[in-house]
């Protein structure tokens, strides 16, 4: 008995490293691995079933299992919760280029028609540009404009407010402060004719700030 | 690399880029940390002469230097003059102690959030060291849409808009200092009368201006491209003795 | 002894099907949800914060976690694997020591204007900084400030304090101790040698954004 309960104990309180790798790494990949692929990343790579199986057996009647398909392992949700369980998750999109100008000229310039718009882009809209922000809820019609024709306004919603994680409106970054921000930066600034014409030594500073940006961005990338 | 440059610093090696620190105050943070004494503790008046010391010696090797580094090396000129004068009279202006106090508060704030900084960072981090995971194989489904695209992707497109928008606006060709060819044609055709007699290239083009290479280099070789192209139409003849030698100009009045 | 044996074969065999349900959904959704919608799933709501924390004790030491951040639950590889599971590294750039610092004197000191991060790091910020932290999605702007110019104030997202393994802003280490030392007061500007330093033409240019933001809308309405 003292046997057992040591052994039980010793399950529960899981000093195995190899254990909790396999299940990390199962868990992450999120797909079927292979034994061999597995055994890789272990120290007891001789071990690697008996490894297995006990992981298998103590989430026997857990809401996750690990199943074994062919020579593949994987974490899966129990067999007998799929019936009645649905689950929603949410599939992640990003707004087409188009869409996303569209409505960033509307949430800065609001009320605006589409034609003011159009002139902005310096396009014709598609027919669903709107429409599409409409439907995601992101902006609605807001009056008239009274010129000729009395085109359509447009304005964003307070579930545009909430989904974009402002306070309000007013939130919205000014032009000078998305430029103090680094968003208006010139990356590959093409220097003109009177650049040229600068004094050398002026022409040596701009050199040495254009590399005081790249370190800069070296040091984002590099691992400091 | 705070150490490797707290151990220069104290070897007296100076040969340190300003491109390690994060502005002034950070410097001193460093060179306040080679005091070693609690950061309370710290002789302002020493910290002053150890900060101006290495802009010297900086400024001997590196003849550009930020602006902030010399106002900080200003003001702290300033401040050990102040605290080596007897006290004053209270007047409207910050006592030297005050002006201390600021610093030294200034400077445990600062090292404070670089403390900070590194104990957030090394937080298991999501992505870096901890994981998400799971599959929703074998369960129902039901997908909702959601738009990711988020107050970054909202800015960056219209500052994008902005940008473009700029640059159409910019178009405007800037009057170039540059010295032309047509107008090195039009000044040599001028002074023809001047130059009957061989005359060395460089005393007949215009007046190099000084401490502008590029403006000069360009009046020399639009003056070059000139003359070649009033010899080729025969205006004027052309010669040079040797290679790299000097080129001689004269009217050509036959042609 | 037998007693203490059925206590934990009972804990392994785990008849209670809320947890089942619980644990499958949190691992199907591979990302964290919320308390609220997790007590739609299951019969026992009210005994939701018990189950929870159940789930968790029972992966105190296994491979995979249950970390609440939040008012959210999800599963998370442990802590201790890092080494192990750089395979699945994605944070491809580190940040830099600048970013670093603006990032925590936000997390300490918000909602905080640009130039009081100036402030405190006693430099003008470089370009890239802000923009890139929320890129990331660790920081928004969260309102202005009512001084002349209202420069926009900055806090950190949700992400930050998910992606951080906080449990709530107050769960920041060491606050109470920067706090008790006086360094999360927001000093008057003056008492701290930057201003007094700064020239006068730096500080109007950085704090005068309102007026540019109409200049900005002026620009637009002529173009248009």
């Amino acid at each position: 008995m003292k046997v057992l309960v040591i052994f039980i104990l010793n399950l529960i309180k899981m000093d195995n490293k190899d254990i909790k790798i396999l299940e990390a790494i199962l868990f992450a990949s999120g797909e079927p691995l292979d034994e061999n692929d597995l055994k890789e990343k272990i120290k007891e790579k001789n071990n690697i079933s008996n490894l297995l199986q006990e992981i298998k057996d103590f989430y026997k009647n857990r809401g996750i299992n690990l199943i074994k398909t062919g020579n593949k392992w994987s974490f899966r949700t129990a067999e007998d919760l799929s019936d009645e369980l649905t689950i929603f998750k949410t599939q992640k999109r990003k707004l087409s280029r188009a869409a996303l100008e569209t409505l960033s000229i509307i949430a800065y310039q609001q009320p605006i028609t589409r034609s003011e718009i159009e002139n902005i882009r310096g396009v014709q809209m598609g027919r669903g540009s709107l429409d599409h922000l409409m439907e995601i809820g992101w902006i609605r019609p807001s009056g008239r404009k009274s010129i000729p024709g009395k085109p359509t306004l447009w304005s964003t919603t307070d579930l545009f407010v909430e989904h974009f994680g402002l306070n309000s409106l007013s939130d919205l970054p000014s032009k000078e402060e998305l430029k103090a921000s680094g968003f208006l930066d010139k990356r590959a600034a093409i220097a003109t004719i009177s650049d040229l014409a600068k004094n050398d030594e002026n022409f040596q500073s701009n050199d040495n700030f254009e590399q005081d940006d790249e370190n800069n961005i070296d040091d984002f990338i590099q691992n400091t | 690399m705070l150490n490797v440059q707290d151990t220069e610093i104290k070897e007296g090696k100076f040969n340190l880029l300003l491109d390690n620190f994060e502005g002034p105050i950070d410097l001193l943070l460093v060179l306040a940390r080679s005091q070693k004494v609690d950061l309370s503790d710290i002789s302002i008046s020493e910290l002053a002469d150890q900060y101006i010391n290495f802009i010297n010696q900086y400024r001997n090797i590196h003849i550009e230097i930020a602006a902030d580094y010399l106002v900080m090396a200003a003001w702290l000129t300033y401040l050990k003059s102040r605290l080596l004068l007897p006290k004053e009279e209270k007047t409207d202006e910050y006592t030297a102690d005050e002006l201390e106090e600021a610093l030294k508060y200034q400077l445990q704030r600062l090292e404070a959030f670089q403390n900070i900084s590194k104990i957030i960072y090394s937080r298991p981090l999501v992505n870096r060291d901890v994981f998400y995971g799971g599959s929703s194989e074998g369960l129902k489904v039901k997908y909702n849409i959601n738009y990711t695209s988020n107050l970054y992707d909202l800015l960056k497109s219209y500052s994008q808009i902005l940008k473009s928008s700029e640059q159409v606006k910019q178009l405007t060709i800037e009057y170039s200092e540059l010295y032309s060819v047509d107008q090195a044609v039009k000044r040599l055709k001028g002074i023809f009368g001047n130059i009957s007699e061989w005359t060395n290239f460089l005393n007949v083009i215009p007046n190099l201006i000084k401490a502008n290479k590029t403006i000069n280099k360009s009046i020399i070789s639009s003056n070059f491209v000139a003359s070649l192209e009033l010899s080729k139409n025969g205006f004027i003849d052309l010669k040079q003795d040797e290679s790299f030698g000097n080129i001689y100009i004269k009217f050509n009045q036959n042609g």
